[in-house]
């Protein structure tokens, strides 16, 4: 059963790199273990289905257009990341640790690509969630362990957020299988259902007010975990909506309001934060959840206009391909700066991906920017002309912000060991330059490559050249913001909250207390009753009152 | 067909002479052997009782009046099984517990004879005066049981049972009186259907009389006062005799009259009166043996808060539709084996710990839990009887008198027993936890003969199997 | 007024006066004395109660004969026990009744 | 008497009987007494197996025997009983063997596996008891039987906490006893039948129903440790680690929960409660227990009282599937029983490793004991994360079925209920982990009893019982839906107890 060799392999890999005794084997293998996903993602055929109705509740996998399509990228990114790793952790003492989490989680985010029932995608999406934070905190130190603490509480109050959503949801479509359970609860559902699940999800897609743990995590993890992480992780989020909200059946105003807004405002917040950073992945990180508004706001376009659905649906997946495979060379291309140093070859090589995300010609960027944007026309008034002029500017925003990025990767140190890192790292560069035209519609690809489609995706790039470079002749520095933004408020106000006494009720009592008084007083009583006349009385007494009854009778 | 009623007192008499000839150690092996002759004697009663009903038997061959009438019904025959059962390891108990005490062991067999023989001959007795010279004899046994290691303790309190008994006796003695003054005959066959036919008030009287004679016979709160130190203070066999099977006696009359001879004039007032001082007595004497500091002295002041549960028993019965009474009048009988084997168990075994330990506090038997478990084992099981839980014969009379209480509606009987049944528990524990703690290991501690403690562990069991095989005590009862 | 009547009613006194005098006289001695008053006393209205319809009626003799016997021997168990006390105490009483009034030395 | 009337007797007999002849071994026969107890629960787990296999094929195992007229002692092997009987015994096997590691070379041990012994076959008796009567019966010899295994130690602490132990349930079988023999009064024999049987009562009895119902509630909440009854419980603590392990986290408390599942379901019938108004509080009282027992688990650093009251927040998970009203909500609480059971063993033999094998007790001295005991950690660590509900482990598959029956019964508040317990779950477990896996260790351990040895951490009789148990974690989770899984069998309990309404 192919679906079992690849889902389980990573964690048996996993265990045996644990093992001491199988362990140099598999960390041999261990950079592989994607291998066999992605060969699976290109041959399996159409409408894949295996039911395995023993497993959990019952559980279903399968391969649908968006999953193939999320399961090739995801699997790229796994394989280059695991063959950067094998590298870039090759004087870690504790690799072994590092690679049995970056398996499990590899596992995880594979299962989240097939699942297709309720269970077997929290399952495999928690699977996912929990090995990471093994990535997030391996470098040790105060920093990632702060880093590791805000992932774990974020993570498990989504996956509580997440099951209740799903519970709700599964109970009204009384079916937890995929297809039927998204479709059947297209009528009549609870605006809290589609809450919860938005929220549950939105806090792995980086959602703003949940995103707090994005900019401390990504950075903080190893590089190749940050580029699976910003990468291929973040992008579960997403897929979760896919699979569990009534895309195409239903028009949920609410939501779908409510994730155009947040998705827009995310693209600038992003993009106005990610400026100030000082560190290249924390800036990087900001990227993506300016990137990953876009996103979100593609999502609730869908919601608010069901009919558009066959049209964003291949957008956002183009959408996240080029998102995914381009952050994921940005994040390793950082890691070869450090280590490699950063020659003229490395620059043009993130370069490219920088280009990509700002959506200049020729790019992947422009094809997905343009096939969204196309997508996006059905929209209503308001929406359409607020989108018109705000995605140009984010475009010349997440330009300036990969022009900061190229400046402050510029002036990293150097170690000049990292030469094994550049071939996996070159490997992802020609996928993020090739894979969005293979994946592009023709119309896209006819447009992008038009006179005006070129110019409209070149002009916001000499913006940006003319801007950076301004800013760089004046040395702006700009202030600081930490990473994490509004998690330092809240971590002084849970400082505050920590210095109130907790209030301790219920202390055990004891239920004997030593003999107070009244008792021993009592227990007098048992002389007295001891005395002849007084027991004698107390005889006749009831000697009377027993004859009288009698008596009476 | 073979007799086997007067075989009963007489077996008694006979060994308990032979024993006061012999001395105590041929006087012992004779005793035990008569007991289990004896055992067989009252289990062929039973058999013959359930086959053929009420049975009577007139001494030397001379009837009412003038004559003596035996009798034997259900009640009279479970007594008597259950008199020759809690005797018969009790008997092994004590020729271990004696050793090395020939004085007091002198007249211990033939007062335990004698006082054998005057229960036996109480319970089958039927007529009210034979009743009280037996009740009478009894007494006079048993306080000599009392007095039998000597010393001001024992003597005192011998003093003390023996004044009470015999204000018991006399008052019951007049009641007697005044009946045959007023019908002419003591028989309680006889006498039965006369006082149902009519009553005057000086047979109001008299019931009254006897009643409260018995009563204070039977340590009924609060006429308690003799009980504790008499039963705590004597030799161990000695208050497992006294607490298990005397005062049942007078208990068995009390029921006797009240439920026979008395029947049409009791009332239901008169009952709930009875009642009263049986709760009194439960959670008095549970709240007391609570206080104790001496073991025996917590045992014995648990005899009190359970002989208030026998009196539970009158408010239950009387005056109720026949399936309540009959459920309660069961539960009382039940209480009164139950009660009767786990506080054998519980007094024996109190004996031996403080044999072993050489203390007679209960602070002093602290690692008896690892030195003889056996005997803790047996303690507990006791307890686990008068604690009421299942699967005891204390619960199966506890489950009957908690049904009636449910079924006639009277809730504050079941708050009696369930408050009772806690602090039950808690006496109970505070002995098993003082057991468990750890204790030096250079405390003194005495080897135990194994006659010692299997008689206990076999009692024990007794008063826990009783809540198996609860129905057969039934259908003996039953068997009129 | 019947003589059994006259019988009855001097028992009774009897026994009440036993009675109160079983409760209430600390000394042993004195209580020993008062149970065999109350004795009698239950003794005389048996005794009464034999002439019942102007025929004796033996059942009752035959009582108070045996109850002669009881009480004779009940009471020479208490004084044999009260012996004992006096030997051990020094006294003739029960210690909860340390305080009686009574004075009666033997 | 044929040989399926015998059978539950055998049952109960092969725990009883080894407990009985170790009580009369001499404390010295340590081998004897182990193979006793092997052998013993060997044997028992077959019965088990045997009866398993009958009661799917539709067989019936009845044992009839009359104590008083009208009152009789049934044992019967029906579906509900045999998720409770295979549960303990299997249970039985692995903390006798946890135990024969755990008291190496501590004295007693003939008490202790005596009363060990008793108190499983209490805990059988309780699972198989066929009326109220036989149940009380067990409840209670479960209650006497523990009372030792508490105050083993001897201490002062233990023999306070005995007497707590002792007070409430006592209390507890007081009012149990008092709602029995009221209901025997009102209806007769209480046989527990599918569906109830005292719907015939209604209407002229129902106010005396609802205060019986009341009254047994109270009397069983004790042992299932519903809040406000549940204070003797972390006091219990203080118990051995396998006593805590199967006692306090399966045994005492699965038989309270055990009898508020029979009262409602087989004695009231889940209708008839329905009607009465009767389930609505038990809901609400199991939903305050959940978070209240979490919230006090949060403040623990002592880790096996931590562990306390995480069981009486997670076994009242039981009592609110049962108080809702649905098959749904029956699948998930009654599942957790099984479920309940294995996380919770795993993680007190766990707890017990920590403290046999290096000394740590509390949470704040765990600091990297992951990287000393990583096999005793990897299966606390499944534990945990069952307890927190996350698949593929058992705890979550109760959390859906809850859900779910949340949900059919319209009772979305329960969802919330789940939601924040999933949370203070994690709140209380994941500190736990993270001391004990990224945490380095800075100064020596507390008191190291057993050296590590060629790469083993501890004892070979203390490693073995919690890993198998955790791997049991994983298996009923991940296989839930095959045919011999818990969960099918509680949707067979299920659709026996519903047959009445289910279309």
């Amino acid at each position: 059963m192919s679906l079992s060799v690849f889902l389980f392999l990573p964690l048996l890999l996993a265990s045996f790199v644990l093992l001491p005794a199988t362990r140099h084997i598999s960390m041999l293998l261990a950079p592989w273990a994607a291998l066999p996903g992605l060969v699976f993602a290109l041959v399996a055929p159409d409408a894949y289905m295996l039911d395995l109705p023993w497993l959990l509740l019952g559980s279903r996998f399968g391969l649908d257009e968006s999953g193939r399509l999320f399961l090739v990228f995801t699997t790229l990114l796994w394989l280059t990341a695991g063959l950067y790793a094998r590298s870039y952790l090759a004087k870690d003492p504790r690799q072994h640790i590092f690679i049995a989490f970056f398996l499990a989680t590899l596992s995880g985010n594979l299962g989240v690509c097939l699942a297709m029932d309720a269970a077997s995608f929290y399952l495999t999406f928690a699977v996912m969630t929990f090995a990471a934070y093994g990535l997030v905190v391996h470098e040790g130190g105060a920093e990632a362990r702060r880093a590791g603490k805000v992932y774990l509480i974020m993570a498990v109050l989504g996956e509580a957020l997440l099951i209740a959503g799903l519970l709700l949801l599964a109970g009204s479509a009384q079916t937890h299988f995929l297809p039927e359970m998204a479709r059947a609860t297209a009528i009549a559902m609870p605006s809290l259902t589609y809450g919860l699940l938005f929220f549950g999800f939105g806090i792995k897609a980086g959602v703003p007010l949940l995103h707090m743990w994005l900019p401390l995590a990504h950075p903080v993890a190893p590089t190749p975990a940050s580029a699976v992480l910003s990468g291929a992780m973040i992008k579960v989020g997403l897929l979760g909506w896919l699979r569990f909200l009534p895309l195409g059946e239903a028009t949920v105003l609410t939501l779908g309001t409510v994730m155009l807004g947040l998705g827009l405002f995310a693209a600038f917040f992003g993009i106005v934060v990610g400026m100030v950073q000082r560190q290249p992945k924390t800036l990087l990180a900001y990227s993506s959840i300016s990137q990953m508004g876009l996103m979100t706001l593609a999502v609730g376009a869908g919601l608010l206009l069901p009919k558009a659905w066959p049209l964003l649906l291949p957008a956002i997946g183009l959408y996240a391909l080029h998102h995914g495979l381009a952050k994921g060379a940005l994040f390793l291309g950082v890691g070869v700066t450090q280590r490699f140093g950063c020659n003229g070859w490395v620059m043009a090589g993130l370069l490219l991906p920088a280009l990509a995300l700002a959506g200049a010609p020729f790019t992947s960027g422009a094809l997905a920017k343009t096939q969204l944007k196309v997508a996006l026309t059905g929209l209503p008034t308001p929406w359409l002309e607020l989108l018109a002029w705000t995605l140009p500017l984010a475009s010349v925003g997440t330009g300036l912000l990969m022009a900061r990025f190229l400046l402050l990767t510029s002036r990293e140190s150097k170690q000049n060991d990292g030469i094994g890192l550049l071939p996996p790292w070159f490997g992802l560069l020609a996928a993020v330059a090739a894979l969005a035209w293979v994946q592009a519609d023709a119309d896209t690809v006819a447009a992008v490559l038009s006179g005006s489609g070129l110019a409209s995706a070149a002009w916001p790039i000499f913006v940006i050249a003319l801007i950076s470079f301004t800013a760089w002749r004046r040395e702006w520095r700009g202030p600081a913001i930490p990473p994490g933004d509004v998690l330092v408020w809240l971590e002084r106000a849970a400082a505050t909250l920590r210095c109130v006494s907790v209030p301790y009720p219920f202390r055990s009592k004891r239920i004997f207390t030593a003999a107070p008084v009244s008792i021993s007083k009592v227990c007098s009583m048992e002389k007295i009753l001891c005395a002849w006349p007084l027991v004698g009385c107390l005889w006749l007494f009831v000697l009377v009152a027993l004859a009288c009854v009698l008596l009476e009778y | 067909m073979f007799d086997p009623m007067p075989w009963l007192i007489l077996s008694p008499l006979i060994w308990a002479t032979l024993a006061f000839v012999h001395g105590p150690g041929r006087g012992g092996r004779l005793a035990v052997a008569c007991l289990i002759l004896q055992l067989s004697l009252a289990a062929i009663l039973a058999q013959q009782v359930i086959a053929g009903g009420v049975r009577m038997y007139a001494v030397g061959g001379w009837g009412a009046p003038l004559g003596i009438d035996l009798m034997a019904d259900g009640l009279s025959t479970v007594m008597l099984l259950l008199t020759q059962t809690i005797v018969l390891p009790l008997a092994f108990y004590a020729r271990a517990y004696f050793v090395g005490h020939a004085n007091s062991l002198r007249y211990f067999w033939p007062l335990t004879g004698y006082l054998l023989a005057a229960m036996n001959a109480l319970f089958l007795s039927s007529d009210v005066f034979n009743i009280y010279v037996t009740l009478e004899l009894l007494g006079l046994a048993a306080v000599g049981l009392v007095a039998l290691v000597g010393g001001a303790g024992p003597i005192t309190a011998a003093m003390r049972y023996l004044l009470a008994t015999l204000l018991g006796s006399s008052a019951y003695l007049l009641g007697v009186a005044l009946l045959y003054g007023v019908y002419g005959s003591v028989s309680l066959v006889a006498l039965k259907p006369l006082i149902a036919a009519d009553a005057p008030a000086t047979v109001s009287l008299a019931a009254a009389l006897m009643l409260l004679g018995l009563m204070l016979k039977t340590a009924l709160f609060p006429f308690h006062f003799w009980l504790p130190p008499a039963h705590g203070g004597a030799p161990a066999p000695v208050s497992a005799l006294l607490s298990a099977l005397v005062i049942k006696a007078s208990f068995y009359l009390i029921l006797r009259l009240w439920f026979d001879l008395f029947a049409p004039i009791v009332s239901i007032t008169a009952a709930q009166l009875l009642g009263a001082l049986g709760a009194g007595a439960i959670l008095w004497g549970s709240f007391l043996a609570l206080r104790q500091t001496h073991l025996k002295m917590l045992v014995a002041y648990s005899t009190v808060a359970q002989v208030g549960y026998l009196f539970l028993l009158f408010p239950l019965a009387t005056g109720m539709s026949a399936e309540v009474a009959e459920s309660a009048w069961q539960g009382g009988v039940l209480q009164v084996v139950a009660h009767g084997l786990a506080k054998a168990a519980m007094f024996a075994a109190a004996g031996a710990m403080i044999t072993a330990t050489g203390r007679d506090e209960i602070s002093g038997i602290a690692g008896v839990a690892t030195r003889i478990p056996l005997t803790l084992f047996a303690f507990a099981l006791a307890g686990v009887t008068i604690m009421g839980l299942p699967p005891s014969g204390g619960f199966a009379a506890k489950w009957l008198l908690l049904g009636a209480a449910l079924a006639s509606e009277q809730w504050w009987w079941i708050v009696v027993m369930v408050v009772g049944g806690l602090l039950s528990a808690a006496y109970v524990f505070k002995v098993l936890r003082q057991a468990f703690l750890p204790v030096e290991e250079t405390a003194s501690f005495q080897l135990l003969p194994r006659m010692l403690e299997w008689p206990i562990l076999l009692l024990a069991l007794a008063s826990l199997v009783l809540g198996l095989v609860g129905i057969e005590v039934l259908s003996l009862l039953g068997a009129a | 007024m019947s003589s059994a009547l006259v019988y009855a009613l001097t028992g009774a006194a009897l026994f009440v006066l036993g009675m109160a005098g079983l409760i209430l006289q600390p000394h042993l001695l004195r209580k020993i004395l008062a149970f065999n008053i109350m004795g009698s006393g239950i003794f005389l209205m048996l005794v009464g109660v034999a002439q019942r319809a102007g025929t004796p009626d033996p059942v009752p003799q035959a009582m108070v004969l045996t109850g002669i016997v009881v009480a004779i021997a009940a009471t020479a168990l208490a004084l044999a026990l009260a012996r004992q006390l006096l030997d051990m105490n020094g006294e003739m009483r029960l210690p909860e009744e340390k305080t009686g009034k009574d004075r009666l030395d033997v | 008497m044929n040989f399926n009337e015998t059978l539950p007797l055998l049952v109960l007999l092969s725990s009883l009987l080894p407990g009985l002849i170790i009580f009369a071994l001499p404390d010295e026969r340590h081998g004897l007494r182990s193979l006793i107890n092997m052998v013993g629960s060997t044997l028992q787990l077959l019965l088990i197996v045997y009866m398993l296999r009958g009661v799917m094929h539709g067989e019936e195992y009845i044992y009839h025997f009359t104590i008083l007229p009208g009152l009789d002692l049934v044992f019967k092997a029906d579906a509900l009983a045999m998720l409770f009987v295979p549960l303990s015994a299997a249970l039985w096997f692995l903390t006798t063997l946890y135990a024969i590691g755990y008291l190496e070379g501590s004295p007693h041990r003939n008490r202790f596996f005596g009363f060990f012994s008793l108190c499983v076959t209490a805990t059988i008796g309780v699972a198989m008891a066929g009326n109220l009567f036989t149940f009380f019966v067990f409840y209670e010899l479960l209650t006497l039987s523990t009372y030792p295994l508490v105050v083993h130690r001897g201490t002062e602490q233990a023999m306070r906490a005995g007497q707590v132990y002792l007070t409430y349930t006592l209390g507890g079988g007081a009012l149990l006893l008092v709602g029995i023999v009221w209901l025997y009064g009102l209806a007769g024999q209480v046989e527990f039948t599918h569906g109830g049987v005292l719907a015939v009562l209604w209407p002229e009895y129902t106010s005396q129903l609802r205060v019986i119902f009341f009254l047994l509630i109270a009397g069983l909440g004790v042992k299932a440790a519903l809040v406000p009854l549940h204070g003797w419980l972390p006091l219990a603590m203080v118990a051995p680690a396998p006593v805590s392990a199967l006692l306090h986290a399966v045994a005492v408390v699965k038989a309270g929960v055990f009898g508020i599942v029979r009262v409602v379901y087989d004695v009231y019938g889940v209708e008839f409660s329905q009607s009465l108004h009767l389930l609505m509080p038990l809901a609400v009282m199991a939903s305050v227990t959940i978070i209240w027992g979490s919230l006090r688990a949060l403040f623990q650093d002592d880790l096996k009282r931590r562990l306390a009251y995480s069981t009486i927040s997670q076994v009242s998970y039981i009592a609110l599937g049962v108080a809702i009203f649905g098959p749904m909500a029956t699948v998930g609480g009654v599942v957790h029983l099984v479920h309940q059971g294995i996380m919770k063993i795993t993680l007190f033999f766990c707890a017990g490793n920590y403290a046999e094998t290096l000394g740590v007790h509390k949470i704040s001295e765990m600091d990297g004991v992951g990287r000393r005991m990583p096999w005793t950690t990897a299966a606390f660590t499944v534990g945990a994360f069952g307890m927190i509900g996350l698949p593929p482990l058992a705890g979550f598959i109760s959390k859906w079925y809850l859900g779910l029956g949340a949900l059919e019964a319209q009772m979305p508040w329960v969802i919330a209920i789940l939601l924040a317990s999933s949370l203070l779950n994690a709140a209380y477990f994941l500190p736990v982990l993270y001391r004990a896996w990224f945490q380095p260790r800075t100064e020596a351990w507390p008191e190291e009893q057993i050296p590590m040895q060629n790469g083993r951490e501890t004892a070979w009789l203390l490693l073995v019982p919690p890993l198998a148990t955790a791997v049991a974690t994983m298996l009923v989770g991940l296989f839930a839906s095959s045919t011999l899984s818990p969960l099918t069998w509680a949707k067979m309990i299920a659709a026996r107890e519903y047959l009445y309404w289910m279309p």
